[in-house]
């Protein structure tokens, strides 16, 4: 492909990422990246033109991973999409969970007991520390640090799995939630384990900020790399960290005052350039507000049922109508569109997928840079394949 | 030769014997280099088995690598969708011998709790031969490292003549796989007739048990 | 945030003609949504995003809805003319034509659309959702819908998994491309009346659908065979 | 000073390297298959059928209701109901699993059967070690695979099989209770219409009253 030629293209469209002018006059180099590659974020291609080691174009190839779930959940039962929910980001079951049973809650109007809104909020919070930590491991790895971040991030992560294991049964797939509160209640034993392992989380995070934060070769890689404005990060529909990192302080646990976030205390970290750095910085300082907030739910959790009343597991049928449930997964903004038809199964069930349409903006953060912070930039973005395809 | 017995009480005075295909499987078995190739959610788990807990490096698979030349095991970890089939099967096809496959997971053996779905492939044994199958969604890391030795007493069984030998001491055995075409509807051909057993009736004794068993009463 | 009805009061005062009807939402999240003509309803949306009281500057989601042709029974009471005997003065029987209401029962079918709904929020305000849905003429042949992508960027992968798996084509998208299944894939396969491709080959625990497909798969092969 | 937080990072990997020399929380390594991280009480990985007594077919819960079948969200579990009927564990009649199969190549281990299952017949297992080479025959799980005691139950799950059991008891204790009582109520019904009869000699005319 010649130079003119990706001109005329993006002329075409309307907002598209500015051109970027390739120096001198030679041909293109067209690059696939994926689907097999060696970066750690699975199944995912880009279709990259390089101008000697600049990017001029970005097209990403979705798809790889796309399981149908939408079109299974709208032919089984409410609840037995439940465990299919678990599989979308397959780092953070239980937050997918939340956000599938506060959906159908709204649609069928239930209530969901004090209890269960505060387990919902510890096991969140878990969730949310174990996924930044993953993914800073992973963008550390895809930075050339092979091993050394990852490994910190796994051990603290298998200390949080072997607490969903001990409460839901198993390591990934919890399939814990219900529609009007929650599966098994907690043991005062698991509260003690789960206040042991927060009292050694902010170590934890420490001596990842030792390792990591000050860094010079990472603040060389990462600073003024991958810049995402917050009118387009607004615009484009960003959200997570991801918006957060570009400075717009919109954090739905403060917006939407979904389940109880009222009632603890925590600031929303923002960044200011929104570059890879900043992208890094607001997830680990996302961290220890997350700890702080499994302090206050841990000291707080009353006792109480953990299910509404009401709620039945089998012959649910809400009635006739829609709803759309959203709330701050790790990721950004997960969000269930559902709609009933009265019947056994919802007619349209949609997942709103934060991973994906946080890639709307790959190509204007790539465009420019060298190939190699393509991946970089690409893993600062957080996402799971399972979620961008579905 | 010498037998078994005398080989245990020799090797207990420090006097090792063996046979050339001992110590060449021995070497086979103790360096399964896998490649580093993730689906989904299994991937997860396979790379938690490479971390300091379970650790895979005990059994001389430490090194993933990158690229499918430098690998002799492709772990499909995770569901294999239409769209992903034929690379899979590519990658496979540009992998040297020896090469083995573990399907990891209920997705890569079966297309799992997916396999109603439109565009998810309903096994990778439709195009590849598999030589171990983890069930479980997704298996706990042991469990893949449990499949690990599975595929090393297999390695270790293997006879380097004659019937049953790895395939790369067999000049007839076909080692790449026809790579499916995308087509309109579904991939094209929807499976490898070489591979897939298209005649279920003829695995085993366990036929009775399709569709059509649904006729034929039990025994008890 | 302000209602629904004042929202399409505030749109129609912008956007002269905009066509806007109100959607009523009965379920309990009662999140009523606003129908959009298609004509008009990229200067809607700019409205929407640029009205400093509404300011939906954030599309969190797009998505698709197939809705099949519908035969609706309609029970309508009709007046009829009746020819009736009645009984007369000093016994005797006149034929008499009188109007009587009648239950009838009406077939009709509503055809089929393709819907495309988007749900709003407000960064700046922190309010939301405000729904729009719009509608294509049929499932077949009309299909085409104004995308929404020049307004909000959000829209642009997720428009093109609307035409990816429903087929509503978005007229003024940027890249309307196939994205999740692969370019050569001719069906859509979210659509409530697509045919998944045969492959029932083996079945152990098959019932319910999958037992009728994977019979339908054996017989064809049966049948191939003989 | 340039070279600092490269540094300061290299210290905290050293920390860890000798760290992991002295302190136990830091040697992370569990070395399958010789050690075993103890395996958590609630976890789950395929369903078994559960019987009770010392024959698996005899003591078999499962009474062929099919709820499982229907809930299970791959749809990989199997069942065919028997023609005839033997007794359950309070001795009433049931009909039984002719078939009972779970294809675990295709199970997800949500445990969705479980929560269903009004009879508490079908449980979790924690069995994970099932890797084999048999594509067809060695993942087809049927009724004898399947079928496990009670006390194996106990051994895995203790808290929450002493729950079932518990549960269990009472409801056989209010089944008999309820046999006992629909017993007492023929026969007194029995009386009373033997008394009736005596009552009245004539066949044809109506009980007058009975009482």
């Amino acid at each position: 492909m010649s130079v003119a030629e990706t001109r005329t293209e993006r002329s075409a469209g309307w907002n598209r990422p500015p051109a970027v002018e390739p120096e001198g006059e030679g041909e293109l180099l067209e690059v696939a990246m994926g689907p097999h590659h060696p970066s750690t974020h699975g199944v995912f291609r880009m279709d990259v033109s390089l101008d000697g080691e600049r990017v001029v174009r970005l097209k990403p190839v979705f798809g790889y991973l796309h399981r149908n779930h939408e079109k299974i959940a709208e032919g089984v039962a409410y609840l037995a999409s439940m465990p299919y929910t678990d599989r979308l980001d397959y780092f953070c079951s239980l937050t997918n969970n939340w956000a599938y049973a506060l959906a159908v809650e709204k649609l069928a109007g239930q209530e969901v007991p004090a209890r269960a809104e505060y387990i919902r909020v510890i096991l969140a919070e878990l969730t949310r520390i174990q996924n930044h930590a993953s993914t800073i491991g992973f963008l550390l790895q895809e930075m050339g640090a092979s091993g050394t971040p990852l490994m910190y991030a796994f051990r603290e992560r298998e200390k949080i799995l072997d607490l969903f294991e001990s409460l839901t049964g198993s390591r990934m797939m919890c399939n814990y939630m219900r529609f009007g509160g929650c599966r098994v209640d907690l043991s005062s034993a698991w509260i003690e384990a789960t206040k042991k392992v927060v009292a050694g989380l902010p170590a934890f995070v420490d001596e990842f900020e030792a390792l990591l934060t000050g860094n010079e070769i990472l603040m060389a890689r990462c600073q003024g790399v991958g810049v995402l404005k917050p009118d387009l990060a607004v615009n484009a529909g960003i959200s997570g960290p991801m918006l957060r990192a570009s400075g717009v302080n919109y954090d739905l646990r403060k917006v939407d005052h979904y389940g109880i976030y009222d009632r603890f205390q925590f600031r929303v970290p923002l960044g200011d350039h929104g570059d890879i750095y900043d992208r890094y910085m607001v997830r680990v300082l996302e961290m220890r507000e997350s700890i702080g907030i499994l302090n206050q739910a841990l000291q707080d959790i009353p006792l109480g049922p953990i299910m509404d009343a009401k709620a039945k597991l089998r012959g649910f049928r809400p009635k006739p109508g829609e709803a759309y449930g959203r709330i701050e997964a790790p990721k950004g903004e997960l969000g269930f569109y559902l709609i009933s038809d009265g019947g056994p199964n919802p007619y349209r069930y949609r997942v709103r997928p934060p991973s994906l349409i946080n890639l709307t903006v790959l190509e204007d953060m790539c465009l420019g840079h060298n190939v190699a912070d393509v991946v970089l930039i690409f893993g600062s973005v957080d996402i799971v394949l399972g979620e961008v395809d579905r | 030769m010498v037998d078994n017995e005398l080989k245990i009480e020799l090797g207990k005075q420090g006097i090792l014997v063996t046979t050339i295909e001992e110590l060449y499987n021995w070497g086979r078995r103790s360096s399964v280099w896998p490649m580093q190739f993730g689906l989904a959610c299994c991937a997860i788990e396979m790379i938690a088995t490479t971390m300091a807990r379970y650790d895979l490096a005990r059994f001389g698979a430490e090194v993933f690598r990158p690229s499918p030349r430098q690998a002799d095991l492709m772990i499909v970890s995770g569901t294999v969708t239409k769209k992903m089939a034929p690379q899979v099967v590519r990658l496979y096809n540009q992998m040297a011998e020896p090469k083995y496959v573990i399907a990891m997971g209920a997705c890569a053996i079966s297309g799992g709790p997916f396999k109603q779905g439109y565009n998810v492939l309903k096994g990778i044994d439709r195009y590849i031969p598999v030589d171990v199958h983890i069930p479980g969604c997704p298996p706990r890391p042991e469990a893949l490292i449990q499949a690990f030795m599975t595929l090393q007493k297999k390695i270790d069984g293997q006879p380097l003549t004659g019937e049953g030998r790895p395939r790369f001491l067999d000049a007839d055995a076909q080692c790449e796989f026809p790579v499916p075409e995308q087509g309109a509807h579904d991939l094209e051909p929807p499976s490898n007739q070489g591979v897939w057993p298209v005649e279920i009736q003829g695995v085993g004794s366990r036929e009775r048990r399709d569709i059509d068993g649904r006729q034929v009463s039990t025994d008890h | 945030m302000k209602t629904v009805e004042e929202i399409k009061a505030a749109i129609e005062a912008a956007v002269p003609g905009a066509g806007v009807t109100v959607v009523l939402n009965p379920s309990p999240s009662a999140q009523h949504s606003l129908r959009l003509e298609p004509a008009h309803a990229l200067a809607v949306a700019a409205f929407l995003r640029d009205d400093p009281e509404l300011a939906f500057d954030y599309l969190s989601n797009v998505t698709g809805v197939d809705w099949l042709d519908k035969e609706i029974a309609e029970k309508v009471k009709v007046t009829r003319q009746v020819t009736k005997t009645v009984d007369g003065p000093e016994g005797t029987k006149l034929e008499q034509v009188v109007d009587e209401i009648v239950e009838e029962t009406r077939k009709h079918v509503e055809p089929g659309s393709l819907e495309a709904v988007y749900h709003l929020y407000s960064v700046a305000l922190r309010h939301g959702p405000l729904v729009l849905r719009m509608r294509t003429v049929n499932r077949t042949d009309k299909v085409e819908l104004p995308s929404l992508t020049p307004v909000w960027r959000a829209a642009e992968l997720q428009e093109r998994e609307v035409f990816d798996l429903y087929g509503i084509v978005f007229t003024g998208h940027p890249d309307l491309r196939r994205i999740l299944m692969w370019d050569e894939f001719k069906d859509y396969p979210m659509r409530k009346d697509y045919v998944e491709p045969d492959d029932y080959e083996y079945e152990p625990t098959a019932h319910d659908a999958v037992l009728k497909r994977a019979q339908e798969h054996r017989s064809r092969e049966q049948g191939s065979r003989d | 000073m340039l070279g600092e937080g490269i540094v300061k990072g290299m210290l905290e990997t050293a920390k860890n390297f000798a760290g992991s020399f002295v302190s136990e929380d830091r040697l992370t390594t569990v070395e399958y298959p010789e050690q075993r991280i103890p395996t958590a009480e609630n976890a789950r990985v395929f369903p078994f059928l559960i019987y009770d007594g010392p024959d698996w077919h005899a003591g078999l819960r499962c009474v062929a209701c099919q709820i499982c079948e229907k809930e299970c969200p791959p749809k990989c579990i199997y069942i065919e109901k028997s023609k005839d009927k033997k007794p359950d564990f309070v001795g009433k009649p049931q009909i039984y699993p002719a078939r009972f199969d779970i294809d675990i190549s295709v199970c997800m281990s949500c445990q969705i059967c479980v929560e269903v299952c009004p009879f508490e017949a079908i449980k979790m297992d924690t069995e994970f070690e099932l890797a084999t080479g048999d594509r067809f025959g060695g993942l087809l799980l049927d009724c004898r695979e399947l079928a496990k005691s009670n006390e194996y139950y106990h051994s895995i799950h203790p808290t929450e099989a002493a729950e079932v059991d518990a549960r269990l008891a009472e409801e056989k204790k209010a089944a008999e209770a309820k046999a006992k009582a629909a017993a007492a109520a023929a026969a007194q019904k029995a009386a009373a219409d033997a008394a009736a009869k005596a009552a009245a000699p004539k066949p044809g005319a109506p009980a007058a009253g009975g009482s």
